[in-house]
C-alpha cells in the first residue's frame, strides 16, 4: 500500500547460513548489522574524508595527560531498547571488559582503567600515548548495555536477543535470513526511513543471480561483469560506487637480494602498465593508485605538495637502462598471488607481460587463500600482490606498510610490513604522528612518509583496494556519492552501514 | 555372528586411525587460522590481541601430544570444541545445524540414484540387444563430467534462465523452518536441482555395476534354471538374478558413499545448499581446526556406519555368510 | 624293489576354517612310499584330502606333524626341494599362466636352478623338454601361448615344466580328469614312460579307480583324510579287504555289469571339521562292527605288500594267527 | 512311441570371430520313459541341444533351423520352437524339466531349497493352498532320500549329494514328462554319483517320465540307458540300444571313446584312445569331420559327409560303419 | 566399436595435447583488449573477460589437465600395485596392516585430505597437485587388486610357480601381475578420469595453482567471471565438454577391456526371432 515504505534487502557477507551471534565483541561470526544498526559508537569517523569526525553517542572527546586519558561527554537521553537510559556506566563497561578479556580486545587498546566522572562524562586511562587509536576507541567500538552483558561471559555469549541504542532492533532471525525493524525510539528523531531491512543469506555465486534478478537491494559484491549482469541497461535505478578502501601494491621483497636493489624496484615501477590492469584486469572499477599510496579524493591534505600531481607513467626503455648494471640471469622472480583472488591473478599476469619487455621473467603462482597468507606473512616469496586497507586516515596505511616493528624476521608471522622495510628515518616519522593530536602534524608526517613512498619505493602501489557497494534507487534514494562522499557505500563497513541507512529517504522525494 | 564381530573390531580400529589422522592433519595445514583472520579482517586487528585470541580459539601450544590425549578425551565426552568461524558457537551445533541439511539431500538423491540405478542396470542386463543399450553411452557421459559442472549447467538453464526451481538455498526466504507443509513443500522444491545433479552424476555409476553384475549373473545355472521352471519374467529377472547380483554391489555402494559426499561438497557449493559440505569448504578456507575436525569426523564415522550397514545386510541378504 | 625315494611318515594336517570356525582334519596319520620308476597312485572321493597330502609331499605346506623324507633324508632348503620333488596340477588349463609362452614356461625352472649356461643352451633344452613329452614340431610350440593349445597339450607343457628341473619324484594330482576322455590316455601313457625310462618316482593321484588299475604297479585308498587300503593294482582291484574299496569298486562305473544295482544308500561322504570317531567310514559301512565306531583300526598286513586298516581284517587276521 | 523328436535342429554362437556351428542338424527321437543317454567330448554340442530343446537358449546362441515336436499322451503334437511366452511358460516344467551339472550353481544360492519347490508349485498350479504346497515340498524331498527339516535349508548348507537330489525333487515338482539331466552327477564321487543314478532309475518307474540323461562318461551311460546317442562337433554320429552299441560299435569315434575307459574287472584290454584333438567348431574339417582323427579313415571321408542312416554316421562298408 | 570410439576420442585428445600447443603457440594466458567476444573466425571459441582466447586456452590447458591425471593415475596405480599385490600375495599380518591403511584411505574424505596436503608441500604446481590426488586416490586400486590377487594367487599357475622355485618377488611381478594387467589397466583409466575431474574439482574450489591454464583453472575463471550470466558459453562450456569427452572416452576403453575380458558384457544384437 502507499505510504508503507517497503523494506530494504541486504546482502553484506557472503554467506550460506546464519548463525545466531549478535555480540559486537566478537570478530567472526557475528551477523553484520550487530554494530552500527543495533549497537553504536561512540564518534562516527568518515574514511573518505579522513580527519572527519561526527559525534555520536559521545558529543565530545578531550585528550590529556598527552594522549594517556581521554573524557567522552556523552549524549543525554539515548535509550537502550528495553527501556533503560544509557549512561556512562555501559561505556566504562564496555572498556572494561576490553581490557579484562584481551581476545576482545581487537583494537589492542592499552586501557589501563576507566572512571565513571557524571552520568554522561566518562574517563579511560590508557597505559600509553594512544592519539593515532582514537579512531579504534572511539570510531569502532560498540557500547554494550551494563545491565544485560555483566551477567553474561563476553566471549561465548551470542548475544541472540540484543538490545542497543541503535536506528534498528532484530526482530527476526532464522539460518537463512535476518530482519531488522527500526526502533520507534530511536535518538535521532524522524529516523530511520526506512521501517524493515532484511538480510537474506547469499553466497558469492548465488550474489550474482539475486543481483541480475533484482531481489538485492544494496550489495557490497563484486561483480564480474556489472553492465550486463547489473545494471541491465538502467543506470539509473541500478547504481554503484567504489570508492577506495585502501591500496593494492606490489610487494617486493626486500630480504631478496635483487629486490632490494632500488633501481630494480625503480625499473619494476617503470615497467608495470598500471593502466592495463585496470582496464583488464580490475574492469574499470577502480582507478590507478596515486604514487604516494594515498587514498584519492579525500586525502589531498596528505600529499607531499611536489607529488601533488605525480602520476605512474611506463617508460620501458628507461627500465632497461636501470637494468644495465644487473645480470639478467638474476631477474627472475615468482610472483605469489591468492587464486581465490581472479582480479589479481589476472593483474599477476599482466605484470609479467609487462615485466618481460624489460628483460625480467616472472613466474606466476597462483595459491590457496591460507598458502598466501602464511607465506606472504613470514616472508618466503618474491614477489606478491596484497592490499593494504586505509582505515581512518592514511597514517594507518603508511604504518602498516612501513613500521619496521612489524616486520618479522623472514620465517616469522608478521602482520604488517611484509615486505620487511627496515628505515628509521621511516619508524621516526610514524612515531612522530602517533605523539600528537595535533591534525597539521600528523598531516606533515605523513606527507613526508608519502614522499618515502614515491622516492624509495618500499611498495609498488598499484591501485586502490575499490570498496564494493551496489544500490538500487527505485525504493530509496539518498545514497553516498563521489559528489557526496558522507559514508562508505559499501554494506559491509560499520558502522557505516548505518549512517547511510540513516540518510536514506524514500524514492520520489 | 562372528564374521560381524570381527568386522566391528575392524571398523573400531579403522575409525580410532580416523580419529588420529583428523587430529595430524589439520594441524600439518600451513598458517594458522588466527593469521588468517586477521587477513580477511585486513589488518583491523593488533598484534597484540592476536595472542589473546589464540587462546581464546583454544588454539595451544602444548605439546602434540598433550593436545592428542586432550582431544581425544574431549571426543569421547562428545565436546569438538567451538567454532573459530562461527565464533563462539560450538563445533556439534554447527554440525547439527548443516547435517540434517545434507543427509536429507545427499541421502534422499543417493537413495533415488541407488533405486533408479540399479533398476536401470537390472533392465539394461535383462533387456541386452533394445533399445535401452542406449542408456550405456549416457551413462558413462554422464559418469565422466564434473559434479559441478553438471550443477552449474542446471542453475543456468532451470534456476536462472527458465525460473523453474531455485538454484540457490534449502528452503524459500518466505517461509519459516518448522514442519508444516509449506516448509516441507519449499525444502523439496529447493532440493530438487541439487538432488538431479547428484542423482545424475551418480547413477552412472550404479547402472553399469550393476549391469555388469547382472550380466554375469544371468549366465548362471540357477538364473536359466529359473527360467526353465516357467517363472515369470519378472520373477526370474528379481528374485533370482537381481536378487543375487545386488550382494557384491553393495559393498561398493557403501564405499562410494564417501565419494557422493565428496562430490555433494561441490554441489552445496554450487547450490548454496547450508549442508556439511558448505561448512567443511568453509572450515578449510579459514582453517577452523575444530570444525574440519568434526566434520571430518562426521563424515568419516558415517561412512563407516554405512560400511558397517553395508556388511549387515550383506549378513542379511546373504545367507551363505550367516552361521 | 627298487629304492624309496620319497616318504611321507605319519603325515598330519590339519587347516584352520575360514573365518575360525574350527578345524579341519584334512590330512590324519598318513604314511606313504614312493619308489624310483615306478608308479604309486593314490585313490580316494573328492575331498579326502588327496590333493592336501600331494602338497605334504612336495613340501607346498608344512605338515601338522609327521615328516618328509627324501631319498631318507630330511631336506630343509626351499629350492634344492623343489628341484628334486615337482608337482603337476589338475586343471591345465589353470596351471599355465596365460600370459607367458610355452618357452617361458620351461625355461624359467630351468634357470632358478641353473640348469642354463646360455640362451642357446637353455632353447636347446627347452627343446629336448617338448620333445620328451611330444610336443612336435619343437619349434611351433616354443612360442606358443597355452591359449593355443589344447588341453591334452597344455597338460604336456605343464609334465615338460615339471620335468624341467631334472625332479627325481614326480607327484601329478589328478593329471587328466579335467581332460576328455579321448586324450587323456595319450597324458598317462606319458607318465607311464617317463617313470619308465627315467626312473622317475612317481605319484598318480586319481579318484578313478579303473585308471589306477591301469597305470599304477601300487594302489593306495583313501578316505575322509585316512589312508585304508594299499597294495599291488591288479590284485587290490580284483580282490578288496576294505569294506570301502569295494564300495568303490562296486560304484564305478562299468558297462559289463551283470549284477543290476543294489538299492542301498550309503550316505555322504564325512565332514572333515567332526570326522566320525574310530574308523571314519563306520558310518557308511554295511558291516560296521561296534568297535568301529569307537577305535581306529591298525595296519594289518596282508602279505605281497598289501595291507588295510580294517577291523575285520586285523580280526581275520588274529584268526590266522 | 516318441515323446519327443527332434528334426535337423541346428544351433549356431554367433561372434566376431565367425560363427560356431555347436549343433548342426541334429535329429533325435526320445520315447516315452526311456533313459536316452547322449555322449560325447567336451564341446561336442550337448548342452547346446538340451538348451535348445528346452527353449533355455540365449544370445549370441540362434537356432538356425530344424523343429522339435513334443507329443503329449493326447492331444495334438506341440510345436515346441513355435511356442508363444505363455505357452512355453507351461511347457517348461509341466512337461519338461531340467537338472543340471553342479547342483551348487543350479539352486539359487540365497533361498530355501523348500521355497525354490514352493516357487514352482505357486506359478503353475494357481489354485495350491500354501499348506498343500509346503505338503508337496516335503513329500518331493523326502521321495529323493532329504529329511523334511531340510526344507528350510540354504544350498550351501547342504552336501554335494543332497543338492543334486534337491534339483531332482525340484524337476519333479510338477511330474512332467520329459526329464533332461546335463551331467547330473559330474561334480560327485562315484558313490555317490552310484546312490543318484539309482535313484534317478527307482523314479523313472515309478512315474514314468522320459530322461534324456547326459555325460561324457560312456561307461556310465552304458550302464544306465536304454539308448544312446553319440555326438561328435555338433552332429549325431551313432545312436542306438544301449547294449548294441556296447557290443559292437559301429562308429570309429565310438569305439574309440569305448577303448578309451579302462576297465575295472576282467582281462587288462589294451586301451586305445583317440588320437589328435577334438576340432575348431568354426572351421570344421571338410566331409566327416572326425575323419582327421579317424584310424579307418579313406579318401572320400574328407569330401562326403555322411547322414545318419539309419544309426550310424559312418561311410565305411556303405554307409554301415565299422563292422 | 565402443573401444574404437574411445581409442578415437583419447587420440584426439593426446594429439591436441602434443601438437595443438605447437600449431597454436601463443601464450594462453595472454590477455588482449578483446574481452569476451562469442567464436568468431579470430578466435574460433571465443575469449574470456581479460580477452584470452579459449581455443589456446583449451589447447595449451589439455596438456595440463591430461598430465595431471596421468600423472597421478601412474603413482596412484604404482601405490595400488605395491600395495594391492603385496597384501594380497603375502596374506597375514602384512595384509591386514595393508587392507587397514587402504580402508582408512577410502573412508576420509578425499578433498580435505587433498587440501592439507598441497599445502604441505613446498611447491604447489601441477606435480605437486598430481601428487597429492594420488596420494588421496590409489586405495580403490588397490583394494580391488588385493581381491583379485587373493584370487589369482591360490590358482594352479601360481603354485606351479612357487613349486617350481621361483622366488616370491618374481611371482607377484612376473605370474601374477601380467593377468593383472586388464585389471590394473581398468583401475589405471578410472584413476584418470577421477584424477582429471579432481583437479578440476580442487581448481573449481580455488584450491589448486590457478595461475597454470588448465581445464579446471578454466572453468573457476569462468565461474567467478559469471561466464554463464553473462551469457559466455563458449568459455564455460569447452572446458566441462573437454573433460567429459575425455571421461567419456576413457570409460569406453574401459568398458571395451571389460568386454575382452568378460565376454558376456558385451552389449548383443538380437536377432529378431529370438526376441519374440
Ligand atoms: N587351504 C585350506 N584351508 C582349509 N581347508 C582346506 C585347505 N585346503 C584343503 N582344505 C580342505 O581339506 C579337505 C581335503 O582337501 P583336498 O583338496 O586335499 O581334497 P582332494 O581329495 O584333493 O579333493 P578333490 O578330489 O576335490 O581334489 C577338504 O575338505 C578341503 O576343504
Ligand atoms: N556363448 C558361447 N559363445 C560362443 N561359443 C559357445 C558359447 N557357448 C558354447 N559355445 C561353444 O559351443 C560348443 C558346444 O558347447 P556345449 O556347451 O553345448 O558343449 P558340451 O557338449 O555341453 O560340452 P561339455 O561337455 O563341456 O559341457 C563348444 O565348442 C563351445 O565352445
Ligand atoms: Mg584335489
Ligand atoms: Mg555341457
Amino acid at each position: 500500500a502507499k505510504g508503507a515504505a517497503p523494506p530494504l534487502v541486504m546482502h553484506a557477507i557472503d554467506s550460506g547460513t546464519f548463525q545466531e551471534n549478535f555480540n559486537p565483541f566478537h570478530l567472526e561470526g557475528v551477523n553484520f548489522g550487530t554494530t552500527g544498526m543495533i549497537y553504536e559508537t561512540l564518534e562516527y569517523f568518515n574514511k573518505l574524508r579522513p580527519g572527519e569526525v561526527k559525534p555520536w553517542l559521545a558529543l565530545s572527546h578531550e585528550w590529556a595527560d598527552e594522549g594517556k586519558a581521554l573524557t567522552f561527554t556523552l549524549r543525554q537521553g539515548v535509550k537502550w531498547t528495553d527501556g533503560k537510559p544509557f549512561t556512562a556506566d555501559d561505556v566504562a563497561f564496555t572498556f572494561d571488559t576490553m581490557s579484562r578479556h584481551p581476545e576482545l580486545n581487537k583494537g589492542a587498546l592499552e586501557i589501563s582503567g576507566t572512571e565513571v566522572l557524571a552520568p554522561d562524562k566518562v574517563r579511560i586511562d590508557f597505559k600509553t600515548t594512544s592519539y593515532a587509536k582514537l579512531f579504534n576507541i572511539s570510531g569502532n567500538t560498540a557500547i554494550v548495555p551494563k545491565h544485560l552483558f555483566e551477567k553474561e561471559n563476553p566471549v561465548t555469549f551470542t548475544n541472540p536477543k540484543p538490545v542497543g541504542t541503535g536506528p534498528y532492533k532484530l526482530s527476526k532471525f532464522s539460518a537463512q535470513l535476518y530482519e531488522m525493524t527500526k526502533n520507534p525510539a530511536y535518538w535521532q528523531p524522524g529516523k530511520p526511513v526506512v521501517p524493515t531491512i532484511r538480510f537474506p543469506a547469499y553466497t558469492a555465486n548465488a550474489v550474482q543471480t539475486g543481483l541480475q534478478q533484482g531481489e538485492i537491494d544494496w550489495a557490497g559484491a563484486f561483480v564480474p561483469d556489472i553492465d550486463k549482469i547489473y545494471v541491465q541497461g538502467k543506470p539509473e535505478i541500478n547504481k554503484y560506487y567504489f570508492p577506495p578502501e585502501g591500496v593494492v601494491s606490489l610487494l617486493p621483497n626486500l630480504t631478496h637480494p635483487v629486490l632490494s636493489k632500488p633501481e630494480v624496484r625503480q625499473a619494476i615501477n617503470l615497467a608495470v602498465d598500471r593502466d592495463k590492469i585496470v582496464k583488464v584486469a580490475e574492469r574499470g572499477y577502480t582507478e590507478v593508485a596515486h604514487p604516494t599510496s594515498i587514498p584519492m579524493p579525500g586525502g589531498e591534505a596528505f600529499l607531499p605538495p611536489e607529488y601533488k600531481d605525480a602520476a605512474y607513467k611506463v617508460d620501458v626503455e628507461k627500465a632497461k637502462e636501470l637494468l644495465k648494471g644487473v645480470d639478467p640471469a638474476q631477474l627472475t622472480f615468482t610472483l605469489l598471488v591468492p587464486s581465490p583472488f581472479t582480479d589479481w591473478v589476472n593483474a599477476a599476469q599482466l605484470i609479467r607481460e609487462d615485466l618481460a619487455k624489460v628483460g625480467i621473467t616472472v613466474e606466476t603462482r597462483g595459491v590457496a587463500f591460507q598458502d598466501w597468507v602464511s607465506k606472504v606473512g613470514k616472508g618466503n616469496y618474491d614477489l606478491s600482490i596484497r592490499a593494504t586497507p586505509a582505515g581512518a586516515s592514511p597514517y594507518f596505511q603508511m604504518r602498516s606498510l612501513l613500521l619496521s616493528e612489524l616486520a618479522k624476521p623472514v620465517g616469522t608471522a608478521a602482520t604488517g610490513n611484509y615486505q620487511r622495510w627496515k628505515d628509521p628515518e621511516t619508524d621516526k616519522l610514524i612515531n612522530a604522528y602517533a605523539a600528537t593530536e595535533d591534525l597539521a602534524e600528523q598531516q606533515r608526517a605523513t606527507q613526508e612518509l608519502g614522499r618515502i613512498m614515491v622516492e624509495k619505493l618500499p611498495v609498488l602501489p598499484l591501485f586502490y583496494s575499490p570498496a564494493w557497494a551496489q544500490f538500487r534507487t527505485n525504493k530509496y534514494v539518498g545514497w553516498p556519492s563521489a559528489q557526496d562522499p558522507y559514508a562508505m557505500p559499501s554494506p559491509y563497513t560499520s558502522p557505516d552501514a548505518a549512517v547511510v541507512l540513516l540518510n536514506l529517504r524514500p524514492a520520489g522525494t | 555372528m562372528r564374521f560381524l564381530t570381527r568386522r566391528l573390531g575392524f571398523y573400531l580400529l579403522t575409525a580410532w586411525a580416523a580419529v588420529t589422522l583428523n587430529f595430524l592433519i589439520p594441524r600439518l595445514m600451513p598458517g594458522d587460522p588466527v593469521d588468517l583472520l586477521v587477513a580477511r579482517l585486513k589488518g583491523n586487528v593488533d598484534p597484540a590481541a592476536i595472542e589473546a585470541m589464540k587462546k581464546a580459539f583454544g588454539i595451544s601450544d602444548a605439546g602434540l601430544w598433550t593436545q592428542y590425549v586432550d582431544y581425544l578425551g574431549n571426543l569421547f565426552r562428545g565436546e569438538l570444541g567451538r567454532s573459530i568461524t562461527f565464533f563462539p558457537t560450538e563445533v556439534s551445533t554447527v554440525i547439527a545445524d548443516s547435517l540434517p541439511w545434507t543427509i536429507g539431500l545427499v541421502g534422499v538423491a543417493t537413495l533415488i540414484s541407488y533405486v533408479v540405478g540399479t533398476s536401470l542396470g537390472v533392465l539394461m542386463a535383462w533387456k541386452r540387444g533394445t533399445w535401452l543399450d542406449g542408456v550405456l553411452p549416457a551413462a558413462t557421459f554422464l559418469h565422466a563430467v564434473p559434479y559441478f559442472w553438471v550443477a552449474l549447467v542446471l542453475v543456468f538453464v532451470f534456476g536462472s534462465t527458465l525460473q523453474w526451481f531455485p538454484g540457490s538455498r534449502a528452503y524459500g526466504l518466505e517461509v519459516t523452518p518448522g514442519f508444516d507443509a509449506e516448509f516441507l513443500a519449499s525444502m523439496a522444491y529447493h532440493a530438487t536441482l541439487p538432488a538431479v545433479t547428484i542423482v545424475l552424476a551418480s547413477m552412472a555409476d550404479r547402472i553399469l555395476g550393476m549391469r555388469n553384475v547382472m550380466v554375469t549373473t544371468l549366465g548362471e545355472d540357477y538364473v536359466v534354471m529359473a527360467e526353465a521352471k516357467g517363472l515369470t519374467s519378472r520373477r526370474v529377472m528379481w528374485a533370482y538374478a537381481a536378487r543375487n547380483a545386488i550382494l557384491p554391489n553393495i559393498t561398493s555402494f557403501a564405499l562410494s558413499l564417501g565419494f557422493v559426499v565428496g562430490g555433494s561438497v561441490l554441489t552445496e557449493i554450487v547450490f548454496s545448499y547450508p549442508g556439511i559440505g558448505s561448512m567443511l569448504l568453509k572450515g578449510v578456507e579459514n582453517e577452523d581446526f575444530p570444525l574440519m575436525q568434526g566434520i571430518f569426523l562426521v563424515i568419516s564415522l558415517a561412512v563407516l556406519v554405512a560400511n558397517l550397514l553395508a556388511d549387515l545386510a550383506y549378513v542379511i541378504l546373504d545367507p551363505r555368510t550367516r552361521q | 624293489m627298487s629304492e624309496v625315494v620319497l616318504e611321507g611318515r605319519n603325515l598330519t594336517k590339519h587347516f584352520r576354517a575360514a573365518r575360525g570356525r574350527g578345524t579341519v582334519r584334512a590330512v590324519e596319520d598318513v604314511s606313504l612310499a614312493l619308489r624310483a620308476g615306478s608308479v604309486t597312485a593314490l585313490v580316494g572321493e573328492s575331498g579326502c584330502g588327496k590333493s592336501t597330502v600331494a602338497r605334504l609331499l612336495a613340501q607346498v605346506y608344512p605338515p601338522t606333524s609327521g615328516e618328509v623324507l627324501l631319498r631318507g633324508r630330511r631336506v630343509r632348503g626351499f629350492r634344492e626341494y623343489r628341484r628334486q620333488v615337482q608337482l603337476i596340477f589338475q586343471d591345465p588349463f589353470a596351471s599355465l599362466n596365460p600370459f607367458h609362452r610355452v618357452r617361458y614356461h620351461l625355461a624359467r625352472p630351468m634357470r632358478v636352478h641353473g640348469h642354463v649356461r646360455s640362451t642357446a643352451h637353455e632353447r636347446e633344452l627347452v627343446a629336448e623338454l617338448l620333445e620328451r613329452v611330444s610336443l612336435t614340431p619343437v619349434e611351433q610350440f616354443m612360442d606358443k601361448l597355452p591359449h593355443e593349445l589344447s588341453g591334452g597339450q597344455r597338460q604336456r607343457v605343464a609334465i615338460a615344466r615339471a620335468l624341467a628341473v631334472r625332479p627325481i619324484a614326480l607327484i601329478a594330482d589328478e593329471p587328466v580328469s579335467m581332460l576328455d576322455v579321448s586324450i587323456r590316455l595319450g597324458v598317462l601313457r606319458l607318465l607311464e614312460k617317463l617313470a619308465d625310462d627315467s626312473g622317475l618316482a612317481l605319484l598318480y593321484i586319481t579318484h578313478d579307480i579303473a585308471s589306477a588299475r591301469y597305470f599304477a604297479e601300487d594302489i593306495t585308498v583313501m578316505y575322509a583324510g585316512r589312508l585304508i587300503e594299499s597294495g599291488p593294482g591288479e590284485a587290490l582291484t580284483q580282490a578288496a579287504r576294505h569294506p570301502y574299496t569295494q564300495l568303490l569298486l562296486d560304484s564305478a562305473p562299468d558297462p559289463d555289469r551283470v549284477t543290476p544295482l543294489d538299492g542301498t544308500r550309503h550316505g555322504e561322504p564325512p565332514s572333515l571339521m567332526a570326522p566320525p570317531s574310530g574308523c571314519r567310514f563306520h558310518p557308511r559301512c554295511p558291516v560296521a562292527l561296534p568297535i568301529c565306531a569307537t577305535r581306529v583300526p591298525g595296519r594289518t598286513e596282508l602279505g605281497d605288500g598289501r595291507w588295510t586298516h580294517c577291523w575285520h581284517a586285523e580280526a581275520a587276521g588274529l584268526r590266522h594267527n | 512311441m516318441n515323446v519327443l523328436e527332434v528334426r535337423g535342429l541346428g544351433v549356431d554362437y554367433l561372434s566376431s570371430s565367425g560363427a560356431v556351428h555347436a549343433v548342426a542338424d541334429v535329429s533325435l527321437d526320445l520315447r516315452r520313459g526311456e533313459i536316452l543317454g547322449l555322449a560325447g567330448e567336451s564341446g561336442s554340442g550337448k548342452s547346446t541341444l538340451a538348451h535348445a530343446i528346452g527353449r533355455l537358449l540365449r544370445p549370441p546362441a540362434t537356432i538356425t533351423g530344424g523343429s522339435v515336436t513334443y507329443h503329449r499322451a493326447e492331444g495334438p503334437p506341440v510345436d515346441v520352437l513355435g511356442l508363444r511366452r505363455e505357452e512355453l511358460r507351461a511347457f517348461r516344467w509341466r512337461e519338461l524339466a531340467v537338472v543340471f551339472q553342479s547342483a551348487m550353481n543350479s539352486l539359487n544360492p540365497v533361498s530355501t531349497v523348500g521355497s525354490q519347490i514352493d516357487d514352482v508349485l505357486r506359478i503353475h498350479v494357481p489354485g495350491m493352498s500354501r499348506k498343500a504346497r509346503v505338503e508337496r515340498s516335503v513329500e518331493l524331498l523326502q521321495r529323493v532320500g532329504i529329511s523334511a527339516d531340510r526344507r528350510r535349508s540354504y544350498p550351501h548348507e547342504l552336501s554335494g549329494g543332497m543338492r543334486q537330489r534337491a534339483a531332482i525333487a525340484i524337476a519333479l515338482a510338477l511330474n512332467p514328462e520329459i526329464i533332461i539331466m546335463d551331467e547330473p552327477t559330474t561334480a560327485l564321487d562315484v558313490v555317490v554319483q552310484r546312490d543318484i543314478l539309482h535313484e534317478i532309475r527307482a523314479l523313472r518307474e515309478e512315474y514314468g517320465f522320459a530322461v534324456l540323461f547326459i555325460t561324457h562318461d560312456l561307461s556310465l551311460l552304458m550302464e544306465i540307458s536304454d539308448r544312446i546317442a553319440i555326438m561328435y562337433a555338433g552332429r549325431v554320429v551313432e545312436t542306438g540300444n544301449a547294449r548294441a552299441l556296447h557290443k559292437a560299435p559301429r562308429h570309429p569315434y565310438t569305439l574309440g571313446l569305448l577303448r578309451s575307459f579302462p576297465r575295472l574287472h576282467g582281462p587288462r584290454e589294451e586301451l586305445l584312445g583317440i588320437p589328435g584333438t577334438p576340432p575348431d567348431l568354426r572351421s570344421l574339417p571338410s566331409g566327416c569331420a572326425f575323419h582327421p582323427r579317424c584310424r579307418f579313415a579313406f579318401d572320400a571321408c574328407d569330401s562326403t559327409l555322411p547322414r545318419l542312416d539309419p544309426d550310424v554316421a559312418c561311410l565305411l562298408n556303405e554307409g554301415k560303419g565299422v563292422q | 566399436m565402443k573401444i574404437r570410439i574411445g581409442i578415437g576420442i583419447l587420440v584426439f585428445f593426446v594429439l591436441m595435447a602434443l601438437l595443438g600447443p605447437l600449431l597454436l603457440p601463443a601464450d594462453p594466458a595472454a590477455t588482449s583488449d578483446a574481452g569476451l567476444q562469442g567464436p568468431s573466425a579470430e578466435h574460433w571459441l571465443g575469449t574470456t573477460q581479460t580477452g584470452q582466447d579459449v581455443l589456446t586456452q583449451i589447447v595449451h590447458g589439455s596438456r595440463v589437465s591430461m598430465g595431471v591425471g596421468l600423472l597421478s593415475a601412474v603413482i596412484a596405480t604404482f601405490f595400488a600395485i605395491a600395495v594391492g599385490l603385496v597384501g594380497g600375495y603375502f596374506g597375514g599380518a602384512v595384509d591386514e596392516v595393508l587392507s587397514v591403511l587402504t580402508n582408512i584411505f577410502l573412508v576420509l574424505p578425499a578433498l580435505p585430505l587433498i587440501i592439507v596436503l598441497a599445502g604441505y608441500l613446498p611447491q604447489r604446481g601441477v606435480t605437486s597437485v598430481a601428487v597429492v590426488i594420488a596420494v588421496t586416490g590409489w586405495a580403490w586400486g588397490a583394494r580391488v587388486l588385493r581381491a583379485q590377487t587373493l584370487s589369482v594367487r591360490r590358482r594352479d599357475f601360481v603354485e606351479a610357480a612357487r613349486a617350481g622355485g621361483e622366488g616370491p618377488f618374481r611371482i607377484v611381478f612376473f605370474e601374477i601381475m601380467p593377468v593383472l594387467l586388464p585389471v590394473i589397466a581398468t583401475s589405471f583409466l578410472a584413476t584418470v578420469v577421477g584424477a582429471i575431474l579432481a583437479e578440476a574439482g580442487l581448481s573449481f574450489l580455488g584450491l589448486a595453482d590457478l595461475s597454470t591454464v588448465s581445464w579446471g583453472s578454466m572453468l573457476y575463471f569462468a565461474q567467478n567471471g559469471q561466464a554463464l550470466l553473462v551469457g559466455a558459453w563458449w568459455w564455460f562450456v569447452p572446458p566441462g565438454l573437454c573433460i567429459a569427452l575425455i571421461g567419456t572416452g576413457l570409460a569406453l576403453v574401459n568398458f571395451g577391456l571389460d568386454e575382452i575380458a568378460n565376454p558376456r558384457l558385451r552389449t548383443v544384437k538380437l536377432p529378431k526371432e529370438a526376441k519374440a
